[in-house]
């Protein structure tokens, strides 16, 4: 079947969206910008046709077999890949503690290593055993990440250090290296794992079969200069976050997008047409790096940080919105004794008083509004911004789409399938 | 811990001891020193990192630490620098720019300027030969260039703190750092690497970036002669290089270009000014009596 | 010694009121008193000088706009400015797309900087219903020329707000008017006497926040509050400590969060004098009440207002010699320059002003400030180690 | 054909700003009396009616920053305590001062007899001549010009300008020349003004046909130079823009558009109006961003600092200080923000532009404290979006070319679409 790609190449992760000749969006992918942009388009894009696929399974199946057995094979999917990644992870770490280590501590080290990731794949196969999957990163350097330092404070201090160096080291040139987690890499040994129900089997291998041709593919976003596509091919994210929000969202006039480094408010016409925008400049201030800084800062997950803070009773004023400061000035209050959840709850306050202020430049909040980005995944962040539309602007309906992440990339995939008509 | 009531006298008035406390962003320094007609000696240093723990109990863990090496019975003065203000033993404060300068000075006599750098803040002080603040410059409230900035980049490239020195210096052709914002600085970074630029110019580039702000701190005090590097950052031999170059380049100083120097307590230079300011109170003063005994520590 | 008490808690009364109406960003007494009669105006203005004295005789209430401070969210108001203008006119802008200043049927906007100025012009776009008036200040001093020019100023803000007021101008109502502004003018002078004579009883955390209070309030009201705190300072002095005292200057327009101040005071210095809400003594002489009002107005203007950043600096010595006769004067160990971000006025005098304070060698310092500033940490360290310096070299 | 047509007038230009800096590096030998003052509000005619050379210190400046200079020199001001946030025109001169005085064509500028301030519609300025007064020691004269508060000259006002010339100017151009006021000369001079401003508003509206024949913003800062500087009212200035005239004029007949630093412009896709100044330092780079997009500027505002001609001023003969007067009243940044909204609004309309660009300028708060709300009035006015991008005029550091580019393409590609999508 002939489809689009969209690519939106952003400063921390990129995405990939696929979609058929009705326009529907056939799959999704995601992965971290890294270092390497190409290979994190290949990836993006790899991810997003994995996700088509169980897509066009799921069209197959569908009266055949139940939503349950194709969850359970796409988790099955996700564990092997994981597999297929901590095993080289391990490798890569083998050999930088044969090479970096001193010789007297050399061989516990590896002996360490052997039990930690021994230990990282049971958990992520008990993980698999449980009934319901818990929702976790989408990033193999976060998962392997926190899985590695949980497993590593076993070990006393200077080990833990060691440890955690090696990790360090080691985490990059497994991002960097591209790896087989197609569809077809490890679909077989995701269907052996559940067992093969005779309900899809036949299915999944005429899936494997099946062609999907790309016949357009447009890209846009942060690095979307470093894209290996022609002018005609490449769209400014403004337009593309506008026409994917009007996607999502019919009735939307409004777009507010926080990203890794840049925030975007936007105003789009009845047609998803931009008609005015505003985006922060030379400074990353409360964009959504600064909640990176702050979970690093706390050793929590990006995930963790929006929970939390919803926690809060009274939050806190924050002054300073420059990232690197945030660590700091955490820091301070709490050992003021201000409580976690309040500073939390008051630095996505402070992110969204930012956007407000280019919302308001862009022309206000007249109508029916989609908050889009990473950082719309963020519950405090979203409550901070409704609070505040609502006390400037008066009742507003506020779309907030699971995919928002995806909403440049859909709006990529939509100006390609165009050309491609 | 509580000041203690002064009394009496300690057996031997000529001999002062002192304790100079330095609480920075990410650490506590404490150290405590005999002077004696003149003649100062350490008797003890220590330093704890923060990293994450109740700032008191660090201060604390400091304090007694360096107390216990040195052996100290009894202080004459207990002064606090840096965010230590609120130090409950503490006989008096001095803001962290008066201390520096005199720690410099203590660490080299010949200087007459100290290049401060720690996690969030970098800052030049001139001083007169008696460690007397002539005049200062200190960064903004962005981190840019700060060392909580080259730590973080230091962590994605997977390069530990020590060995961030070291490989700097192995650069070949530095890869200069453009965007003012230290999170668009970040992304530069990550475009480097994408671009094949190999770590240690990569280290070096950022080096070099924070060695020019620097420099341009000590230019707009049109120093002269010798500077010292303190403060968190002082151990970093990269950035030492880098400031070096950055000196000679910028052809600072009027007659002589300026020297940059360092010292293997130069991360001591504000705990050491305080302790020695302290000193000159007490004397000044003429308190007499003791600030602490062993007795009340915890 | 019972009186003593009373003096004691009258005190404390008289700074926690005065607090609470310099942070009272919605104007409660300004409003009241509107409210009480039919047919009251307020008349607002922003910094640094306006003729308190032609709204006053005109019937309405002047009310100084100097920005919101601190504790004011910025919501709207940054989406007016970009990055690299000052913080006074977006808290100023929220204050007004929030409704805080509706009650203002008229606001004056003086040749402060270019900054104020335009924004005369976006009120005049934003709020078509309100009486708008830029107000150039005379910047040549000549009798025949800039003395001319302003009094046609002063006539035609007095005619436009008495028609606003459907009155007329009755040149008695303004002498009255002078009057009162003459004698609030003499008291903020012995305030700041007091201060400079006894930095410790009169700590400028309390005489800033009765001097801002002071904007929004009827003179007669502020005189009365402004009596009654120095009768109690006089009694209750409070402990004299050790400090180096010291001129903060540059801050005349954007005002500095009290919490700098306090920060000031609390490192090692007694703040001796200040250029804070200079409006309230911009005009260093009484104005005669005799002859005509606008002449006298006029003339007070030329030959009796304060050096400042926002007048022409007529003669070549000026700006050399300005600092060490305010040193002088206050008998200071040294000046803090405190200028607001981006403040072109401060900005631009400060290496004139500098330079000549540190050719007559007087210690200075400088840092700049917003509105908002929420840490102090680095102001802490700059104004600690002017006043380390100063208590360890003292007297040399 | 089209080179050599376009050289004359540059040439012309070059030769005369050339033959201006060799007079005024002997001025202190021939005893030229030398007055510095601005472009805005500049009274070349009456300065030089007493053969007095007037220096312009923003061109200084300006020339700075297209060549590179700038920053060193603002370098040199912040070190001498000059704050980072302010307008760099100033650092840049008192940089370019400390470091020897060295004009844009490689010659040492002499010391002013007078700084003449003759226009406060920037407040800058006024402390602009205070500093250079702790330079040089010299005598100020300091004409007030009040600002169109209420959006025209009130007759009050412009006698009070005229009376501070009379007064104050005159007399004091008289000290510095020990020459008389000779109003025979001024009006000679003033006549050759107004034929000059025929031409060059000729030129500014040439923009209204298709393809544009100019770019009114980056073609137009070279043909408002000698105009804004020292040569109005002289006869070498009138020659320049009668060939700039026929130059264009030929360019219309052709149906050929402006030659930009990457060659002619005629198959023009966006039709722009631009508010506030250029950067300097990135000068190329800025206008290769709109000539890579095919986008030509037709209207400018910054184009009017130095006079709102193409309004209809005129330098009167007739009344010779009164008119110098008015043309002080009436300089754009001396215009409220409201006549600045309509002076834009007709722009768009009269020009017939696609879109508007705002480029806010980090030193100059008279241009830009204000601009926000202008972009939100001319978008709900005009139904056109427009653009907002920062930049400065002289500081390296604040041009990021990867933001202004994004923001630019941005811009351009969203007035594609609704093009493409209204019929």
């Amino acid at each position: 079947m002939k489809c689009a790609v969209g690519v939106d190449l952003g400063s921390t992760t990129t995405k990939a969206v696929i979609l058929d000749e009705e326009r529907r969006v056939l799959g999704r992918g995601i992965t971290n910008s890294r270092s390497n942009y190409d290979l994190a388009v290949d990836v993006a894009r790899t991810e997003a046709f994995v996700a088509a696929r169980f897509e066009l399974l799921r069209r197959k199946v569908t009266g055949v077999a139940g939503e349950a057995v194709l969850d359970r094979l796409l988790r099955a999917f996700r564990l092997e890949q994981m597999l297929h990644q901590l095993g080289r992870l391990h490798v890569l770490m083998e050999e930088e503690c044969g090479r970096a280590v001193p010789a007297e501590v050399r061989k516990e080290t590896a002996a360490a290593l052997a039990a930690i990731f021994r230990r990282i794949e049971a958990e992520e196969t008990d993980a698999f055993a449980q009934p319901e999957a818990p929702r976790r990163s989408d990033f193999f350097r976060d998962l392997a990440g926190s899985a590695f330092t949980r497993a590593a404070e076993a070990y006393d201090a200077a080990a833990f250090d060691r440890l955690q160096g090696l990790f360090d080291k080691c985490i990059i040139r497994a991002e960097n290296e591209s790896l087989a987690l197609g569809f077809r890499d490890h679909i077989g040994a995701a269907l052996e794992r559940i067992g093969r129900p005779a309900d899809i089997a036949p299915a999944v291998d005429g899936a494997v079969n099946e062609e999907i041709d790309d016949a357009a593919t447009v890209g846009t976003g942060y690095g979307r200069a470093r894209l290996p596509f022609p002018k005609e091919q490449i769209r400014s994210e403004i337009l593309c976050h506008g026409l994917g929000a009007h996607a999502l969202f019919p009735e939307t006039r409004t777009v507010l997008d926080i990203g890794g480094q840049d925030t975007k408010a936007i105003q789009v016409d009845a047609r998803g047409l931009v008609t005015s925008f505003q985006m922060n400049d030379r400074c990353a201030a409360g964009c959504g790096r600064y909640l990176g800084y702050i979970a690093d800062e706390m050793n929590l997950g990006l995930h963790e940080l929006g929970p939390l803070a919803e926690l809060s009773g009274r939050p806190t004023r924050i002054n300073s919105t420059c990232t690197v400061f945030a660590g700091a000035e955490l820091r301070d209050r709490l050992s003021l004794g201000e409580k976690r959840e309040d500073i939390l709850a008051g630095l996505h306050r402070a992110i969204m008083l930012r956007a407000m202020s280019l919302l308001a430049r862009s022309g206000g909040v007249s109508n029916e509004f989609t908050f889009t980005g990473g950082v719309a995944r963020n519950p405090a962040a979203v409550r901070a911004l409704r609070e505040l539309v609502h006390d400037s602007y008066g009742e507003r309906t506020l779309n907030i789409s699971a995919d928002s992440i995806y909403t440049g990339a859909l709006g990529a995939a939509l100006f390609a399938s165009r050309t491609a008509e | 811990m509580t000041t203690a009531p002064r009394t009496g006298t300690p057996a031997d008035a000529s001999r002062v001891l002192t304790a100079g406390i330095d609480v920075g962003s990410s650490a506590a320094k404490a150290v405590v020193l005999a002077s004696e007609n003149g003649e100062v000696t350490v008797l003890s240093h220590a330093v704890v990192r923060i990293r994450k723990r109740d700032i008191a109990a660090v201060i604390d863990h400091a304090f007694t630490s360096a107390v216990e090496e040195a052996g100290a019975g009894e202080l004459h003065y207990v002064a606090s620098t840096g965010e230590g203000e609120d130090i409950p033993y503490a006989t008096g404060h001095f803001y962290g720019m008066t201390t520096h300068a005199r720690g410099a000075l203590f660490l080299e006599p010949r200087a007459r300027s100290v290049l401060d750098v720690g996690a969030l803040h970098a800052r030049a002080v001139a001083m007169d030969g008696r460690g007397r603040v002539l005049s200062y410059k200190m960064t903004s409230q962005c981190a840019s260039g700060s060392g909580q900035f080259l730590a973080n980049i230091a962590r994605y490239l997977g390069v530990s703190q020590e060995e961030i020195g070291p490989l700097s210096l192995q650069s070949a052709s530095p890869e200069p750092v453009s965007s003012i914002c230290a999170v668009l600085a970040e992304t530069d970074v990550i475009n480097m690497v994408s671009r094949g630029i190999k770590t240690p110019d990569i280290l070096r580039g950022i080096h070099d970036s924070m060695a020019g702000r620097f420099v341009r701190l000590l230019r707009s005090l049109d120093v002269e002669g010798v500077t010292v590097l303190s403060g968190g950052l002082a151990g970093d031999v990269g950035l030492q290089a880098a400031i070096r170059d950055a000196l000679s380049k910028e052809h600072l100083g009027k007659t002589a270009p300026v020297e940059l120097v360092t010292h293997p307590l130069s991360v001591y230079a504000g705990a050491l000014g305080a302790a020695l300011w302290g000193a000159f109170r007490y004397r000044k003063l003429d308190l007499g009596g003791v600030a602490w005994t062993a007795k009340t520590s915890p | 010694m019972r009186l003593q008490e009373d003096d004691v808690s009258k005190r404390s009364e008289i700074v926690d009121w005065a607090l609470g109406v310099a942070e009272d960003l919605d104007f409660g007494i300004a409003r009241e008193w509107i409210a009480a009669e039919p047919g009251r105006r307020a008349c607002g203005y922003l910094p640094v000088y306006a003729p308190r004295e032609v709204i006053l005789g005109s019937g309405f209430l002047p009310v100084g706009i100097h920005g919101g401070g601190e504790h004011l969210e910025i919501i709207r108001g940054d989406a007016f400015y970009q990055s690299y203008i000052c913080h006074l006119p977006r808290s100023v802008i929220e204050l007004a797309q929030t409704g805080r200043l509706d009650f203002l049927s008229a606001v004056l906007f003086p040749s402060t900087c270019d900054v104020i100025r335009n924004l005369s012009g976006m009120w005049k776009v934003m709020y078509p219903g309100v009486y708008v008036r830029y107000l150039d200040l005379p910047q040549v001093i000549a009798e025949e020329t800039g003395g001319r020019f302003w009094r046609e100023q002063l006539a035609s803000v007095l005619d436009d707000l008495c028609a606003l007021a459907g009155r007329h101008a009755a040149p008695d109502d303004l002498r009255e008017a002078i009057g009162l502004c003459n004698e609030s003018r003499r008291t903020v002078r012995e305030l700041y006497a007091a201060r400079r004579e006894r930095p410790w009883s009169i700590p400028t955390e309390e005489l800033y926040v009765l001097l801002r209070a002071a904007e929004t309030v009827p003179v007669a009201l502020f005189l009365e509050k402004a009596r009654a705190y120095l009768a109690a300072a006089e009694v209750e002095p409070g402990p004299k400590k050790d400090k180096s005292r010291v001129i903060v200057t540059g801050a005349f327009c954007e005002q500095p969060p009290l919490g700098l101040i306090k920060t000031i005071e609390r490192a090692g210095c007694y703040i001796v004098d200040d250029d804070f809400l200079l409006g309230n003594r911009f005009l260093t002489v009484d104005v005669p009440c005799d002859g005509d009002p606008l002449d006298q107005l006029a003339r007070a203007m030329l030959t009796g207002s304060v050096k400042s950043s926002v007048l022409f600096e007529s003669s070549p010595e000026g700006k050399r010699r300005l600092m060490k006769a305010r040193v002088e004067a206050a008998r200071a160990d040294g000046i803090i320059f405190a200028a607001a971000s981006f403040c072109d006025p401060a900005l631009l005098d400060r290496p004139m002003l500098r330079a000549g304070a540190e050719a007559d060698g007087i210690p200075c310092i400088a840092f700049k400030f917003s509105e908002n500033s929420g840490q102090f940490q680095q102001f802490r360290e700059q104004a600690g180690t002017f006043a380390d310096s100063i208590k360890l070299w003292g007297g040399e | 054909m089209r080179a050599a047509s376009k050289d004359r007038s540059m040439e012309l230009q070059k030769q005369m700003i050339a033959d201006h800096y060799k007079r005024l590096e002997e001025a202190p030998a021939t005893g030229e009396p030398v007055v510095y003052t601005f472009v805005p509000g500049n009274l070349t005619e009456l300065v030089r009616s007493f053969g007095a050379l007037p220096v312009l210190p923003e061109i200084n400046a300006l020339q700075s920053g297209m060549r590179g200079k700038s920053g060193e020199y603002i370098a040199a001001a912040e070190r001498a305590g000059h704050s980072e946030d302010v307008c760099t025109y100033v650092k840049c001169d008192i940089g370019m001062l400390a470091s020897g005085n060295i004009g844009p064509t490689g010659t040492r500028l002499p010391k002013p007899d007078l700084l003449l301030l003759s226009y406060t519609g920037c407040y800058t300025f006024m402390k602009w001549f205070e500093l250079l007064r702790e330079q040089y020691q010299c005598p100020i004269v300091f004409l007030q010009v009040p600002y169109q508060g209420e959006g025209m000259i009130a007759p009050e006002h412009r006698a009070f300008v005229v009376k501070q010339i009379e007064d104050d100017l005159i007399p004091a151009l008289e000290r510095i020349s020990s020459r008389k006021y000779d109003e025979e000369r001024l009006k000679d001079a003033l006549r050759l003004s107004a034929s000059s401003e025929d031409d060059l508003v000729a030129v500014l509206e040439s923009a209204k046909k298709r393809p544009s024949p100019i770019d009114a913003y980056f073609g137009a800062v070279y043909y408002v130079g000698p105009i804004f500087s020292a040569f109005r009212g002289t006869p070498e200035g009138r020659e320049y823009y009668r060939s700039l005239r026929e130059e264009v004029e030929e360019r219309i007949r052709l149906g050929l558009g402006p030659v930009t630093p990457e060659g002619p412009l005629d198959d023009q896709k966006y039709r722009l109006v631009i508010e506030g100044p250029p950067n300097w330092t990135s000068f190329r780079q800025f206008w290769k961003m709109f000539s890579d997009e095919r986008a030509v500027v037709v209207a400018s505002t910054y184009t009017k600092v130095g006079g709102v001609y193409d309004r209809g001023f005129r330098h009167d003969a007739g009344d010779p200080l009164g008119t110098l007067a008015d043309y002080c009243c009436g300089c754009y940044t001396n215009l409220n923000l409201p006549s600045r909204i309509d002076l834009l609004l007709d722009y768009i309309r009269e020009y017939e532009a696609d879109g508007f660009l705002i480029n806010s300028v980090k030193s100059c708060n008279s241009f830009s404290a204000g601009q926000l709300l202008m972009l939100r009035e001319v978008e709900k006015r005009s139904g056109i979006p427009g653009a907002f991008i920062e930049s400065d005029l002289v500081d390296p550091r604040y041009f990021s070319a990867a933001n202004i580019k994004n923001r630019l393409e941005s811009y351009l590609q969203m007035l594609e679409a609704r093009r493409a999508a209204t019929p």
